[in-house]
């Protein structure tokens, strides 16, 4: 801690000295310059008008999403999250929220293997479970589900594209959305660094984050070659 | 023959209006300071990121955090320069005494901090219509003053508190150097030795963490300025206006 | 305006001779109001209770009489009684050091009388 | 009324002191000239009376109040001297125009006349005056304040020839038309002796006296003539100041009495000037001394 505030404090000092220079330098050039009373009244006026426009102008920005304030409310999309990703891992698919179905279709296959294969993406981007069924038919029911991603108020949802699910054959491919960034500003009134340890928090509540999941009913008989590990056991 | 008789109020009051008008351009330094804060803060002050489905988000938060760095430096300087001999020699070519005369530095810093802390609070708006105009990113809506007023004016308040403070650590300081130039190490050694030792963290904790509520952090704030400024007058009185 | 320049003389003495040659050349008439001390001051460029000390000596010497809240008049038989003392005082004066001045020339005392009678010629 | 009353004041600095005993009274409406050699206390003297520093023993009264830190003081007296300062940010006009709330009698009006007169810049900052129009406006602003108590340290000090005369004239009216205490202190006591009434003169922070201008002219005289003469003369008198002319004449001051007239020895007056300067220096031969 002693050694980690030291090295925290040399900047700071810097810093200290660095504006004690430059307001040292600015008072004397000020003193050398006629710089009047009234012109300082002027540069006043003018800097707090424009504060003051500032704040109603933004009021008419447009914004991405909706800040969403009450904690309360993250909570909630969180709970939900949860409890779909325990029903997901427990096979219990009368308890998936209808609200996160994307898609459904189901597909005939035509020998009885099936492999999962995942591309684009180094690391898995999808979470996959598999429910056997009794059926004897080559019938495989596919289901695409999205739970919640929310950050800063922003439904990502919207914004984060979907994997790709393609069938052929015996195949079905994972195909990740391609690499994308997003980078959002957000801003804030509040000193961030008085209360460092209350606002991580808060950022992590604010902070809900999602999954792809891929529900397949898939008949016992078909023999499932999930090189990538994507299933859940 | 007539005297005029002043009353303690009276000649604070004249001085306060003064010491406003005569130290206007300290408060044009500041917009300056304000300026180059915002400058330094438009990459953000923190952001966070995470990646889902390929996808790198982040979040870049803007806060008011580097103007406000800027700005407490600026409320040391200003709490400091007050005292020196430039600014005691001019305030004592008009009526005063040393009671008086601290009295309006102390009320002339009340109102320069008021200044500051609104100013640095809504500084921030300033990057909030700037940089969606300018830049070309996508940015969130923040909560603004319509959105949170309450939360608006504790933050403000707690901006002013603290400028206060640190103005009213300036003007001791200055006045202790201004008695003894031996003082100038004490500051430098306090603000190494307080991060560093035991009791300097204890302090600082004290202080600042551990607080229940913003509004219980002001009031602490707020009591620290009051004890630093009357360490300053008890110093001040024993001192020669004028050498 | 200036008083003579005899520095060795103190300012409010001269400050009474100014009176005094003033009421002589008839410019204050007799219960005239002459100058106030702050008039006084004014016009020589002098400390008003200096000018002040000049009109008390007049005052001694009821050359001028004061009217309380009004201020200093000339007296009645002012210019006569001026010219009395000057010639006991100033003029003896002068013809003492006329005679010492005299004596250190050695000047006899004919020649000085002999002298100032032709001095009389030609002024007249 | 007494407006000064000083009961044995010292004031030390760390080595020296700077005012040893000052016992002294001054009465309210006089002009009074400060006279003193270079270094014999007279700043020092005036900052405590202002109560701009603290007196280290000893009771000093202004207005019956201690000066040191006292607000009544501070509103009804003023000291002007070349160390004044007002803020670089305000003009020579933001002054004048902030000093009425200061200043209750402010003569507004006299303050403008006189700017006007000197030829002042309004616009100028106080800081960059010239050493001349800086002390022409320390005593503008000194003689517009109206304070009951008025002091003046060394003002000439920088002005040119006429300037000078300008504001010992100007002193004098505003004096006339609202008569106040003025204490003034200079080492040029000639130009100036024509204002005085009183003459309070110190030395080595003593008073050396505290008199009417026109005693401190008939304090002493000088006598001139031949050297035995005079020696006979002066002899067991406190001797002033002596300088010997030539081989045979000597001129040599003492205090006044009456003496007889001697033939050979001329007696002169000393002016006020001179006796300051006889009576503060402990050489008795003056600078010629030093070549002999």
């Amino acid at each position: 801690m002693s050694n980690f505030a030291m090295l925290s404090i040399l900047p700071f000092l810097g810093i200290l000295f660095i504006i004690w220079r430059i307001l040292r330098v600015a008072k004397s050039t000020s003193n050398r310059f006629n710089w009047s009373q009234r012109l300082n009244k002027w540069v006043l006026y003018i800097y707090v008008g424009i504060l003051l426009l500032a704040a109603f102008v933004y009021e008419l920005i447009s914004a991405n999403g909706d800040e969403i304030v009450a904690p309360k409310e993250y909570t909630m999309l969180k709970t939900e999250n949860k409890v779909f990703q325990q029903a997901f891992e427990n096979n219990e698919e009368s308890k998936f929220d209808p609200n996160f179905l994307v898609e459904e279709w189901t597909q005939e296959l035509e020998g009885d293997t099936l492999e999962i294969i995942s591309i684009g993406s180094n690391f898995p981007t999808e979470r996959l479970n598999i429910e056997w069924t009794d059926s004897k038919e080559q019938l495989v029911e596919v289901k695409m589900y999205k739970t919640h991603s929310y950050m800063d108020g922003i439904n990502l949802g919207e914004e984060i594209p979907l994997s790709k699910i393609e069938i052929k054959d015996k195949q079905i491919i994972l195909k990740a959305p391609p690499h994308k960034e997003l980078t959002y500003y957000r801003f804030s009134n509040e000193l961030a660094a008085l209360s460092i340890v209350d606002s991580l928090d808060v950022r992590e509540q604010r902070r809900v984050l999602g999954y792809t999941y891929i529900y397949l009913k898939v008949p016992k008989h078909i023999n499932v070659i999930d090189k990538d590990g994507l299933q859940f056991y | 023959m007539f005297l005029s008789n002043s009353t303690l109020g009276e000649v604070v009051r004249t001085q306060v209006k003064f010491k406003m008008n005569a130290y206007l351009g300290t408060l044009v330094s500041l917009v300056f300071v304000q300026l180059l804060g915002l400058v330094f803060s438009m990459n953000g002050t923190s952001s966070m990121s995470t990646n889902i489905n390929n996808t790198d988000i982040q979040v870049v938060v803007v806060s008011t955090d580097t103007v406000f760095i800027f700005v407490a430096i600026w409320a040391l300087f200003i709490g400091n320069v007050i005292t020196t001999k430039g600014y005691r020699n001019s305030n004592l070519s008009f009526v005063t005494n040393s009671f008086s005369n601290n009295l309006s530095n102390i009320i002339v810093l009340i109102m320069m901090s008021v200044f500051a802390g609104v100013t640095t609070f809504l500084s921030n708006n300033i990057l909030r219509t700037v940089l969606p105009l300018f830049n070309n990113v996508d940015y969130v809506k923040s909560v603004s003053i319509i959105d949170d007023p309450l939360g608006s004016i504790i933050n403000m308040g707690l901006l002013i508190c603290l400028i206060l403070m640190i103005s009213a650590g300036g003007y001791l300081w200055g006045t202790l150097v201004y008695m003894h130039k031996a003082y100038m190490f004490l500051l430098i050694v306090l603000i190494i030795a307080t991060p560093t030792t035991k009791t300097g963290q204890m302090i600082l904790q004290f202080i600042f963490v551990d607080n229940g509520s913003l509004l219980f952090l002001i009031v602490k704030l707020i009591g620290v300025s009051i004890v630093l400024f009357v360490l300053a007058i008890v110093c001040s009185n024993r001192l020669e206006v004028r050498r | 305006m200036d008083l003579n320049s005899d520095s060795t003389k103190p300012i409010y003495i001269r400050i009474a001779e100014w009176i005094e040659n003033e009421i002589i050349a008839d410019r204050f008439q007799s219960d005239e109001k002459v100058h106030s001390q702050y008039q006084l001051a004014d016009l020589f460029n002098i400390n008003p209770a200096t000018a002040a000390k000049g009109l008390t000596i007049l005052v001694e010497q009821q050359i001028l009489y004061k009217r309380r809240g009004l201020g200093m008049f000339v007296a009645l038989e002012a210019k006569s009684m001026i010219l009395e003392k000057r010639r006991n005082e100033t003029l003896t004066q002068m013809a003492m050091e006329l005679v010492l001045e005299a004596r250190r020339l050695s000047v006899t005392e004919e020649e000085l009388i002999q002298l100032i009678k032709k001095c009389e010629g030609e002024q007249k | 009324m007494t407006v000064i009353d000083c009961q044995n004041l010292k004031k030390r600095y760390k080595r020296m002191n700077a005012l040893e005993d000052i016992t002294f009274q001054l009465e309210d409406q006089k002009i009074t000239g400060l006279i003193g050699r270079n270094g014999a206390g007279k700043t020092t003297l005036l900052k405590v009376l202002a109560g701009f520093i603290r007196e280290s023993s000893g009771d000093v009264k202004v207005f019956s109040n201690n000066p040191y830190n006292n607000l009544r003081v501070s509103a009804n007296s003023i000291l002007v001297d070349d160390q004044m300062s007002f803020p670089d940010s305000l003009t020579l006009a933001d002054i004048l125009e902030t000093a009425p709330d200061f200043y209750k009698r402010w003569d507004a009006e006299l303050a403008t006349n006189l700017f006007r007169y000197f030829r002042l810049n309004p616009k100028q900052l106080h800081a960059r005056l010239s050493k001349g129009n800086k002390a022409t406006f320390n005593m503008i602003f000194g003689l517009s304040t109206r304070c009951e108590l008025t002091m003046f340290d060394e003002p000439t000090n920088g002005m040119d020839e006429a300037v000078r005369s300008d504001f010992y004239r100007a002193l004098l009216k505003d004096y006339i038309a609202h008569p106040r205490t003025i204490l003034i202190s200079s080492h040029h006591l000639a130009e100036m002796e024509h204002l005085l009434e009183d003459i309070l003169l110190i030395h080595k922070g003593k008073v050396v006296f505290h008199q009417s201008l026109e005693e401190v002219k008939e304090y002493a005289v000088a006598l001139q003539g031949p050297t035995n003469l005079v020696e006979k003369m002066t002899a067991g008198k406190e001797i002033l100041h002596t300088k010997q002319l030539d081989s045979q004449r000597k001129y040599v001051v003492i205090r006044r009495e009456d003496l007889p007239l001697i033939e050979g020895v001329m007696i002169y007056p000393v002016s006020a000037s001179d006796v300051c300067m006889y009576v503060t220096d402990d050489r008795k031969g003056g600078i010629d001394d030093v070549f002999k």
